[in-house]
């Protein structure tokens, strides 16, 4: 990581240790951190996707790394590495307040119509991350044709629903809610492009949940004896241990080659990132409890905060197999010829000099 | 926290692999040849002096011995191309992968002077004489012993698995040069053996399709003179261990069933959900493995010792090109012709040979024994 | 050689069968209920009676004891046929599976008096007082003591993971009754201790998912009368070691996530190759895990203690119920809705809770150890 | 087993074990062991799938599994497995010399032509165990809209092919070969049926080939020492061991299960047999060799036998998918609800009575 990701890692990781400890986390339950968004919030890290403020990719990776590995409760990718994206990138205002994003569901349907000098938009929107806490939704709509960013109050009575790591996922409906002019713009971002992005984000996030899972099995299996000795001496336990670490790597470098990809390659890049992060969290969640033990799966220990969200964030912005089929796609167009050249394409940057 | 970084490629990187490819595409059309399977590959030792005469044959050797003075990413690119193609890179396979570079960091002058310039030649074929027939990944309880003589070393022992002896013309050979008294790590040197020493004999060792890529050699009063040891008597040991950097993380841990997969694609039809599912779930794989190989390379190149990455990366590697096969002959399916097409020759090859695959550098399940032990110790300096 | 043998059924078990079958239509249509998984299954007392008036709770106890008597076969068809569809077995899955053998084997006539004929009737639930903080799969290493007062023991200690022991009405608790000079083994017995008694209390271990199946028992000078002390003193290991076959080997070893397919078949659209080739070879290893466990019934009804065979079957079954999870889960797409329909809550609770298939019973790292040296003791012994 | 079936293997077991031993087989090389042969047949093993003997599946189970686990190369499982029961069991006499048996190839098509008294016969076998070495083979063929059981003289010019295990499988072609009458008999046995039998018999050699792989695997283990100590004494070795036992297992009682199961759970159990054999196969193969390390792929030891065998065996008489995808349409067809009665439906025979 460059100097600048770095003080970016840094500032994050200072603000989940000091704002969201263990004390904290237990103390606000199934409660929204408010306090710990209103830190990130003047921290200016809620608006980080702001595309005026030059933060690209790499620093929403860098984020969204930090929010899995300190399992954030809060929207943070959506507000910062999605809504402020889609929403600045068409040249609107990120409002203040939480402004989460549609999750590019596959089911989402929204629709513009115009009324007056400004629109009505119509339809819903699928396991919004964070709706019923949120002020306001960033989405993409259709109307006459095009595509719209547009930000949408969020109503009061949101379905309510939640993934296996306990986030909240609310359905959102909207029957003809008026818009103001401004706050809609035609975008370039299509419902595809909200969805790679968040793959990225999210596999980016899955990342870090794995280093945490990794950290925790490491030193469970450092302490823990059976049978007279650490457990970490036994065959068994090492070999876990070094699938978790193989496979937490390889998300890591899946997903900075997403990151470093260029234009041409990112549809693969982003593919293969969450095709990655997704085989992984099956093997390091089952391998990380076969560590733990009886003491993993219990509501006192931290394990369950990463591998729960390990296995809700498999199947968000695209489940792994379809990521795989849409990679497969690409494989059989190319064939056999296409092949090498497609796997072995440099990406940009890195250490090249 | 073990983190690799992507490496892009710079303007002479991406000519040179121009190159290459080129060169790979000329050699090999795809369907005219039997392709080799990674360190399988059988030995041409012609292909192997007409790579040395475009420089890609001892590529890190430096000009002031006869070499390109490359780097290991640039050798990186030349051998991901030749074993996604499947060439027959057996011949000068262990010379320009493990004995140039050692013989670069450890040997004398003289040895240098003697070996490199032929290497890079094509002229020096070299293989490894490491595993015992009670070794096995415990390299250091080998028993083949040298005695001091006069100018040089009588050397007696037997060494088993040694690829590629009846035509290399060098042996590597990992012995006991004072008798053990403790650790047994202690005491071991390496020698370069010239295979047509007097009181050397080199039999085969055939594999189960009776393929001749293994020999057992024996020495039997061998005299090796003073000069070919490589660098101090005794430091055998660290010598060994510090090439497994080399040996583990290259392109061969993950490419040896490529040309596999390419002859599938094209030679049978392949289509349907279960088949673009499969594929590409492999092809993510391959770009994280090959990006992570890449990494290490360029990781060498900077000076740094990436052992457990290297390590976690052969694991990875080796497990997957069974994966490779696995799902190339689900479905394939019918029943394998090892007297079929070309692609069923290939396939029915790969099948058989595919346990070698884990084989060399040390088996998975001590590698990581080792890794685990390194990850854990990081962990207890980071608490 | 191990080898397992199919095993038919006498027309009165496929009588029984058919009876408990009905029963189960009757009781839980498909689509009415949440499922249970397994031995994580609520408890629901109302239920375990109406079972036991049927006669199929603590089957295995003979007459004289109040039970119906009948054979370890007859109770495996009961028991699969109410994991199968989901059934709240919790409430006297102890008593049933654990307890009435151990009493039955070890007991004194007062214990066997005293306690048979309630759990028969559904009336008396027990829990296992086995793990401690620090003994996890190394059971011989409890710490929980007893030492001898008036008329009985006073006990001491901390046992955690014990189901049910917020419902249960006693809990079968190992503890060491001599202190510990050399073996480990030594010195153990196991008590039946009232969950009422003074001193004693319960406090829930909550799974990941809020739930409360495990709970912390603390024992603070608790008194035990002496009848209550199960079989001699001191022979605690061996009655431990020896119930080890029965809790390794049933039905729920490989059918905890059953109603998860079986769900999945009625409630979602399946279909295509791939749903074909995955479901078939389930099917497969479905109907052969439980032959091979029916066949273990059928040997321990013949006087057979086939502990390894038990040991493998486990291993393999608890692997088996992950396999089932990962298919309907890929088979299903989507993100998983813990809010859901019946079957998408379901799949949510069977993705949480899956890493508890493994825990019960020993580690399956600890079991295939005891598997391996069994099989390497009988191979030397063949030679 | 019962007395007579373990008479029958102990009969088998000696055979192979005097007169095919590591000798023999390093004498005969590739040639075909003629003189084991003889033996077999004097034994009148050859033909023990007469229907006239009383010899049924069970007992030509025990004959492959005895095959596997010798790794004996003749076609025995062919002759008296499948030859003679099709031959006899439509009426016809098994003739002297070694008849194998097609392998119910999926492109096999042979036909029949009335012609004068007797026939003709046209078509091609494909992949006929032992072609080469056989006096005739017998088939399945279609003549008039029927299944006929004929006896076919082997020509001359087989087209040479092998099994990954080097076992011959030739490629036989008939041009209008004239048949007696009495060569020729209608059967009940269709293609099918003839595959259904020749997977469980594999599936039985698989089981017995794994029996060696696993004993192989033990004494290696027991007896190899690596670091100080035997290889048994790790962990992963100790894993590899159980995973190879509990295939053995699942495929010796798969097959069982097929010998006993009712008329009407057949398809299904033959089905499961071979699927079970060709999973089991996979790992198998792969942790023998995994413990056996260098020395297990040499041409000196006798691991390979039986993991080429298995390598090959998994495939013939239907691939393992093959039988998959016919279980899995079954389960389809039968839905939720008629999943568990057909798993725990009852086998005849065993201990029950």
């Amino acid at each position: 990581m460059s100097d600048e990701l770095q003080l970016l890692d840094g500032t994050l990781r200072a603000i989940f240790a000091k704002h969201f400890d263990r004390d904290t986390r237990a103390a606000t339950g199934r409660e929204f951190p408010r306090d710990l968004w209103t830190v990130l919030d003047k921290a200016g890290l809620t608006a980080l996707g702001d595309v005026e403020s030059g933060a690209g990719l790499a620093e929403l990776v860098v984020l969204a790394r930090a929010v899995g590995r300190a399992a954030a409760p809060v929207p943070l990718v959506e507000t910062a590495g999605l809504a402020a994206w889609l929403v600045t990138g068409a040249g609107l205002d990120l409002p203040p307040g939480i402004t989460t994003c549609a999750a590019a569901h596959p089911d989402d349907d929204l629709t513009l119509a115009r009324s007056g000098d400004g629109w009505t938009a119509t339809g819903v929107l699928h396991r919004v991350p964070w709706g019923r806490d949120s002020d306001q939704v960033a989405a993409v709509a259709t109307g006459e044709g095009t595509a719209f960013a547009v930000v949408l109050p969020i109503p009061d009575d949101v379905r309510r629903g939640t993934n296996l790591g306990e986030e909240p996922r609310d359905t959102v409906r909207f029957d003809g809610v008026a818009l103001a002019a401004d706050a809609v713009a035609p975008t370039t971002v299509d419902h595809d492009a909200l969805r790679e992005r968040g793959a990225v984000l999210r596999a980016a996030s899955m990342g870090g949940a794995m280093e945490s899972a990794l950290e925790l099995s490491l030193a469970y299996a450092g302490e823990r004896e059976q049978f007279g000795q650490p457990i970490s001496s036994f065959q068994a336990v090492q070999h876990h241990l070094v699938a978790i670490a193989e496979e937490t790597m390889c998300t890591g470098m899946a997903v900075q080659l997403a990151v470093s990809a260029t234009a041409e390659q990112a549809a693969f890049a982003v593919a293969a990132a969450k095709n990655t992060a997704g085989r992984a969290a099956r093997i390091v969640t089952k391998r990380a409890h076969q560590v733990h033990g009886a003491i993993g799966v219990t509501d006192e220990h931290a394990l369950p905060w990463f591998t729960t969200r390990l296995w809700a964030w498999q199947d968000e912005f695209g489940t792994t197999r379809d990521w795989a089929a849409r990679l497969g796609r690409g494989v059989l167009a190319d064939g056999g010829a296409g092949l090498w050249p497609r796997l072995s394409a440099s990406v940009g940057g890195g250490d090249a000099g | 926290m073990i983190e690799f970084r992507p490496s892009g490629l710079t303007e002479d990187e991406e000519k040179l692999r121009t190159e290459v490819r080129e060169f790979v595409a000329e050699e090999f059309p795809s369907g005219t040849y039997l392709p080799e399977l990674g360190i399988n590959a059988a030995a041409d030792p012609e292909f192997s002096r007409r790579l040395a005469a475009r420089g890609w044959v001892g590529m890190v050797v430096p000009e002031e011995y006869g070499g390109p003075g490359r780097s290991a990413t640039e050798r990186f690119l030349v051998v991901e191309e030749l074993l996604a193609a499947g060439a027959p890179v057996g011949a000068h396979w262990v010379a320009d992968r493990q004995t140039a570079p050692v013989i670069l960091s450890f040997g004398s002058e003289r040895l240098k002077r003697e070996f490199l310039p032929r290497i890079v030649a094509g002229d020096a074929f070299f293989c490894l004489g490491m595993s015992e027939p009670d070794s096995g990944s415990d390299l250091a309880s080998v028993r083949t012993r040298a005695t001091r003589t006069e100018g040089g070393w009588l050397l007696n022992g037997r060494k088993v698995w040694t690829s590629g002896a009846q035509y290399c013309h060098y042996a590597m050979t990992l012995c006991r040069t004072s008798p053990q008294e403790g650790r047994k790590h202690v005491g071991l040197s390496q020698l370069i053996v010239d295979l047509t020493s007097d009181g050397l004999t080199v039999s085969p060792i055939r594999l189960l399709n009776g393929q001749h890529h293994f020999n057992e050699v024996v020495f039997t009063d061998v005299f090796v003179p003073d000069h070919m040891v490589l660098g101090e008597i005794g430091s055998g040991w660290h010598q060994v261990t510090s090439e497994l950097a080399y040996e583990r993380s290259g392109p061969d841990r993950f490419l040896t069933t490529f040309p596999v997969l390419r002859y599938f694609l094209d030679f049978r039809e392949v289509s349907g959900p279960e088949a673009e599912l499969r594929l590409g779930a492999l092809a993510a794989r391959y770009w994280v493995l090959r990006n992570m190989s890449l990494s290490i390379a360029r990781s060498l190149d900077q000076g740094e010792v990436p052992a457990v990455e290297a390590t976690l990366v052969k694991d990875l590697g080796t497990s997957f090109e069974h994966d490779v096969l696995d799902l190339v002959r689900d479905l394939t399916g019918g029943e394998q012709e090892p007297d079929g097409d070309l692609f069923g020759r290939l396939l029915a090859e790969a099948t058989v040979t595919a346990p070698t695959f884990t084989l060399r550098g040390g088996t998975n399940e001590v590698l990581r024994t080792v890794a685990a032990k390194h990850l854990l110790r990081e962990k207890r300096r980071a608490l």
